[in-house]
């Protein structure tokens, strides 16, 4: 559903991203494992088509991102979303929680996403269906962002990210600004919501465990470079790159 | 430190009613109404007539006809401050106004667009700082004839710098925030990222900013009046009063100490209103 | 030790550090009684209080290990410790003995004299532990200068010295500033400039969080190594239980502002007795062979704290009426204690 | 750093030219006709044939890109053309006033930093306190009075009711001293302002915090760590404020009937003598623009993050 062909990206004289090549399919999860400054929110950036790469081309159900303007851009990346690192930045403070949520619906009056179909006409009963799914009290609609707590403000994210029922969720660290006790509710949420609406994710993340957990194939970004793509279970096979391995490491002591 | 947020619960949208907390602002935002209230009613209140010479009564002390006494061609002070204001308040009003009108749209589109458009708009801020208010007026009075007009022009040119400069960093900063990016994934086009998302971000600075700027503004025009290059003669400005008490310094002081009070306080109350409300906005940047 | 170590300063550090260990053993180096800290001005409100009633002590050569979410009070311990606590809040209650004087007590000259020379403290934020428009060794040789009269030539070659000692290229970190240089490198330096001055105490403030997995472990290790050579004891503060239960002897549990469990860490590894240290230990994301179908969570969110009683309580799966008092800390086994009203029913189970 | 000054350098030229292209359209846009001023039509009979003849002496008949040219040569020899009132060149006529105008500001700097640094570090030291309170107090007024009405009350109190200072005149110590003070007190009210909040600002940085702990001494941590980062707002504001001072040393300057550049463009104004005003609106426009310069530089030297970040951009 989603390829990445050769990509490369620079920003200045800086190679942020060399010849980055993968796949994902259909309900699949691929998580993207890579230290600070390997080009992992870079590549999100891309795909979400926020910003142009240099060379490389990135399709979506067979449409090329890259080449979309204006209108066009818009109709395509409804079916990407994606959810942030910080809660806190990606929530616009000035506005209600249920306006958030309920924006990218807005902006598509005519996508019907499943869940949404017999209230598609009101905006507050959509807001209030989509919080119950992320597992938020309909009591938070009004709450302006920074009323809420870290996890909450995730879940709010969360939310919008699945309004428009896309077929793939970009998740972008979704829990390395929480709070360890909130990460494992984010994670379980998100694993449950994959299940619900067979989405495809793309998880970057630099925690091994939680990729391991949500994904079903991983790759390793090491300073631009894809060096290891491989099905979870492998990750301790003695075949991995040997980066993947010291990571693993570094992840599995004690 | 992590106690910080711990520490400050600020509230989101402190509405400007809330501003009580602090009497001095108060003081403010109560003198500013009184000088409002007097520029509308005032043409009622006068007792005499601003403008009619009385040679007679030239230089006369504070007396129940004229509670200040009068200049040295024989008009009520009392009477001319209180249409003074209407010069002084007007102009401003006219110059914020203009200002804020040409500083937003540059700023937005500057800051949102950026490439070309940004750096002629850039340049030109640039090249106009080469020249601050105060000489650009010189200059152009001294070259096209000195009047209100001509001032308030030269000031308008210099004072949209500082608005699109405030906006386009405002814009700059937000443009790149993951809410703005997660809008843009969402679909929303760019006219409503700018109208629902950013628009917003800049409306408590740019105030902040502009009634800081009142002060500053009322100050130029009275100064550049006082030195003959604003306001003509007849016309009751504070500042031109100030410049026709001036022979008379030494014996009647209170020609000079009225207008410059008037002055003092109008801007004080501005001031004071404007750092109310940066405090309780919480902008530091201005 | 890759390093060509100086023979002069090598000898000096052995005799020192074995004066210590003889001389303190048994004496904790830091021993902390009934710590509170609350918002000034406040009459002692339960609600004002963000850290209440701490009791922990550290030995020299141990490595305590402070554990609890954001926002439990383990930041504003540590700076209490070192005096440098915001104004808005002081030091409420209790005392904080440092190898037997009370440092509530002391001047802030006295207190200066001890930060930094004998309370050495590593930053979370790393970008904020060096001043951004002075060059590292000019820094380091300032803090030195501060403590001691030492001549500049000696000074530099001091610091050079400690430089090499936590693996950095030495002449290079000396002259550069500190946006030049890496995470892992300004921890690095850091590292050196708390060893310096041979300190019987390390605060390591979340030394690693910011850091990336890989770099993290390596300061980890150096940090031990260079305990194991110095014989200082360090008090590492951490949300992460990996790297305590990996590194620390000892642990302490923080939630809500209270120590809600203390022990040696292999005895709260294998036997948690507070509710809330069992749900962190099976909430943590380890990485394993096999996945788990759901990871298991603690309820609600962080920061949900009792105003009253045990603070746990509005999270715990077995809150019961006795926890709106206050529990208190009750001794297990040796030296593992936990403040838990509901200890019997729990074994029980 | 080199490439930083050349590229400040060009941009410097670009102000520089767009300065050059405003007064000279300024002058163009002037109503009146200099010729007829400059043969003072009013009050003799000018004959046509004179008119003709001094207009090709100026170039005035050219078009007007080579008139640009010409006085662009013209500039950059210094000419700067005559006055009309004193027949003097307009170069010299700026150069002997000068010297009075650096007096004037000179004194009014000095005036600022006495004042301004020992307020902010005091009232930074201790916010809400008594300090604190009266730099605030004078922030507000210095900020709200008209500098000339103050400068007037100066003198009415300290020359007339006092009589410890002279009122106006110059040349001796005692007379700078009121000018100076009128100019100097409302900046440096501002700037008290500036350094405190610049002070508070680095007191609450992380890595001041970090030398604390380290033990580093309370007066090294002041002037070597948090005064170096407070003083870059201060010295941004600095560059802008040059304009303000300049404008407001015209006023004083009349006030105070101190023959300087500023009283020179007032007369000037009042006798349409162009060719001095234009002298001083580029005199001043260029010192503006060469100061900015500075301040940018100075930016780079307190802060080496500023400097890598922007080399690495051009």
């Amino acid at each position: 559903m989603l390829q990445v062909k050769n990509v490369c990206k620079s920003y200045r004289s800086n190679k942020v991203l060399n010849d980055v090549s993968f796949q994902i399919q259909q309900g699949e999860c691929l998580g993207l494992i890579g230290g600070s400054g390997s080009g992992k929110s870079t590549l999100a950036k891309l795909i979400l088509g926020l910003d142009q790469s240099d060379r490389g081309q990135i399709t979506l159900n067979g449409i090329d991102f890259q080449c979309l303007k204006g209108t066009e851009l818009r109709k395509a990346r409804r079916h990407v979303q994606v959810v942030f690192q910080d809660p806190t930045a990606s929530l616009n403070p000035k506005l209600p929680v249920w306006k958030s949520v309920i924006e990218s619906l807005e902006n598509y009056p005519d996508v019907v996403p499943s869940f949404l179909k017999d209230v598609r006409n009101d905006k507050k009963q959509m807001a209030e269906i989509l919080l119950e799914k992320v597992g938020l009290n309909k009591s938070l609609l009004e709450r302006y962002p920074h009323q809420l707590s870290g996890g909450q403000r995730q879940r709010a994210a969360i939310a919008r990210g699945i309004s428009l029922q896309p077929s793939l969720l970009i998740c972008d660290e979704p829990t390395s600004s929480l709070d360890v006790s909130i990460q494992a509710q984010i994670l379980n949420l998100l694993k449950e919501l994959r299940e619900e609406f067979n989405m495809s994710y793309l998880f970057i993340s630099h925690d091994m465990a939680a990729v391991r957990y949500i994904c079903e194939r991983m790759a390793v970004l090491k300073e631009g470079m894809l060096v290891d793509l491989f099905l979870s279970e492998d990750l301790f096979s003695k075949r991995r790159h040997p980066y993947t391995r010291r990571l693993v490491e570094a992840a599995a002591e004690n | 430190m992590k106690v910080s947020h711990i520490l400050q619960k600020k509230p989101y949208f402190p509405s400007l009613v809330r501003i009580n907390s602090k009497p001095i602002t108060m003081f403010g935002l109560f003198s500013l109404s009184i000088f409002i209230l007097i520029t509308i009613i005032g043409p009622f209140l006068v007792p005499n007539d601003p403008f009619t010479a009385n040679m007679a009564e030239r230089l006369a002390p504070p007396s129940l006809t004229y509670p200040f006494g009068t200049d040295h061609m024989g008009r009520c002070i009392f009477s001319r401050l209180i249409i003074g204001s209407q010069t002084t308040l007007g102009i401003t009003a006219l110059v914020i106004a203009t200002v804020i009108l040409i500083g937003i749209p540059l700023g937005l589109l500057s800051g949102y667009v950026g490439g070309r458009f940004d750096s002629f708009v850039m340049r030109l801020a640039d090249g106009l700082t080469a020249l601050p208010e105060f000489i650009l007026a010189i200059a152009i009075a001294g070259f096209l004839g000195p009047s209100l007009t001509n001032l308030m022009i030269s000031v308008v040119l210099v004072k949209w710098i500082s608005y699109t400069r405030v906006v386009r960093g405002i814009i700059l900063l937000e443009r790149e925030k993951e809410y703005v990016l997660a809008a843009k994934v969402g679909g929303c086009p760019t006219w409503k990222i700018i109208t629902r998302h950013l628009l917003p971000q800049i409306i408590s600075p740019v105030l902040v900013l502009a009634t800081l700027d009142v002060g500053k503004v009322i100050l130029i025009i009275s100064s550049l009046s006082y030195l003959g290059l604003g306001a003509k003669p007849p016309e009751p400005e504070w500042g031109a009063m100030l410049n026709d008490g001036r022979p008379y310094f030494q014996t009647i002081p209170e020609l000079m100490f009225y207008p410059g009070m008037a002055i003092f306080i109008l801007v004080l109350s501005c001031n004071l209103i404007g750092e109310g409300l940066r405090d309780k906005l919480d902008i530091k940047s201005i | 030790m890759p390093a060509v170590m100086d023979l002069k300063i090598q000898n000096l550090t052995n005799k020192d550090s074995q004066q210590k260990v003889s001389g303190l053993q048994s004496i904790p180096v830091l021993e902390i009684k009934d710590l509170s800290i609350s918002l000034r001005g406040a009459n002692r409100q339960e609600d004002h209080t963000l850290v209440k009633k701490l009791n922990f002590t550290i030995r020299p050569g141990e490595m305590l290990g402070l554990a609890g979410e954001s926002g439990s009070g383990k930041s504003l311990t540590a700076s209490a410790i070192l005096g440098l606590l915001p104004k808005s809040l002081h030091v409420s209650e209790g005392q904080i003995e440092f190898r037997g004087k009370n440092l509530t007590r002391l001047s802030e000259k006295e207190m200066r004299c001890i930060r930094g020379k004998e309370i050495a403290y590593l930053f979370q934020n790393y970008q904020g532990s060096f001043t951004p428009f002075i060059k590292i060794g000019k820094q380091l040789i300032e803090s030195l200068r501060s403590h001691e009269k030492i001549r500049k030539a000696d000074a530099r070659k001091k610091v050079l010295f400690w430089l090499e000692r936590v693996q950095v290229p030495a002449e290079r970190i000396f002259s550069s500033y500190p946006h030049q240089l890496s995470g892992g490198q300004l921890q690095r330096v850091s590292l050196a400039a708390a060893l310096m001055f041979n300190p019987s105490l390390i605060i390591a403030d979340e030394p690693t969080t910011a850091l990336d997995v890989l770099t993290s472990k390596k300061i980890l290790d150096l940090l031990a190594d260079l305990q194991k050579e110095v014989g200082c004891a360090i008090l590492l503060i951490s949300h992460d239980l990996k790297h305590l239960l990996k590194r620390a002897n000892s642990m302490a549990v923080m939630y809500g502002g209270q120590i809600i469990e203390k022990g040696l860490t292999e005895n709260i590894e294998t036997n948690p007795l507070h509710p809330y240290t069992k749900l962190l230990l099976r909430a943590r994301s380890v990485l394993t062979q096999t996945v788990p179908g759901k990871l298991a969570v603690i309820p609600g969110e962080p920061g949900l704290v009792a105003k009253q009683g045990c603070s746990f309580t509005l999270r715990c799966t077995k809150s019961s009426e006795k926890c709106s008092m206050v529990p208190e800390m009750q001794l297990a086994e040796d030296s593992h204690c936990t403040a838990c009203h509901n200890l019997e029913t729990e074994e029980g189970n | 750093m080199l490439g930083l000054v050349r590229k400040r350098l060009v941009q410097l030229v670009i102000v520089l030219f767009l300065l050059s292209i405003f007064t000279f359209s300024l002058m163009k846009l002037a109503p009146g006709d200099p010729v007829m001023a400059i043969l003072n039509a009013d009050e003799m009979m000018v004959t046509e044939a004179d008119q003709v003849k001094l207009r090709s002496e100026l170039g005035f008949n050219q078009p007007l890109y080579i008139q640009y040219g010409q006085w662009m040569l013209g500039l950059i020899k210094l000419d700067l053309g005559t006055s009309y009132m004193s027949g003097k060149p307009v170069w010299n006529e700026m150069m002997e006033r000068l010297p009075i105008t650096v007096q004037l500001t000179v004194g009014a700097l000095l005036v600022m930093v006495s004042i301004s640094v020992p307020l902010g570090i005091l009232s930074a030291r201790y916010p809400g306190k008594w300090p604190d309170q009266i730099s605030r107090i004078c922030a507000l007024i210095g900020a709200s009075v008209p500098s000339f009405w103050f400068g007037l009350m100066l003198i009415y109190f300290f020359a007339f009711k006092l009589q410890i200072l002279p009122s106006t005149g110059m040349g001796t110590f005692s007379q700078t001293i009121l000018p100076s003070f009128a100019l100097g007190f409302s900046l440096a009210a501002v700037y008290a302002r500036l350094l405190r909040a610049g002070l508070l600002g680095s007191f609450s940085e992380d890595y001041i915090q970090a030398a604390r702990a380290r033990g580093v001494k309370e007066w090294r941590i002041l002037w070597f760590h948090a005064f170096r980062a407070a003083l870059l707002p201060v010295i941004t504001v600095f560059g802008l404020s040059m304009g303000s001072l300049l404008g407001g040393a015209v006023v004083i300057e009349i006030l105070f009937s101190w023959p300087g550049l500023g009283s020179m463009a007032v007369d000037a104004i009042f006798s349409r003598d162009y060719p001095v005003i234009q002298g001083y609106v580029l005199l001043t426009g260029v010192f503006v623009v060469v100061m900015n310069l500075f301040v940018d530089l100075s930016y780079y030297l307190l802060d080496p993050r500023i400097k890598q970040g922007k080399e690495g951009t051009a």
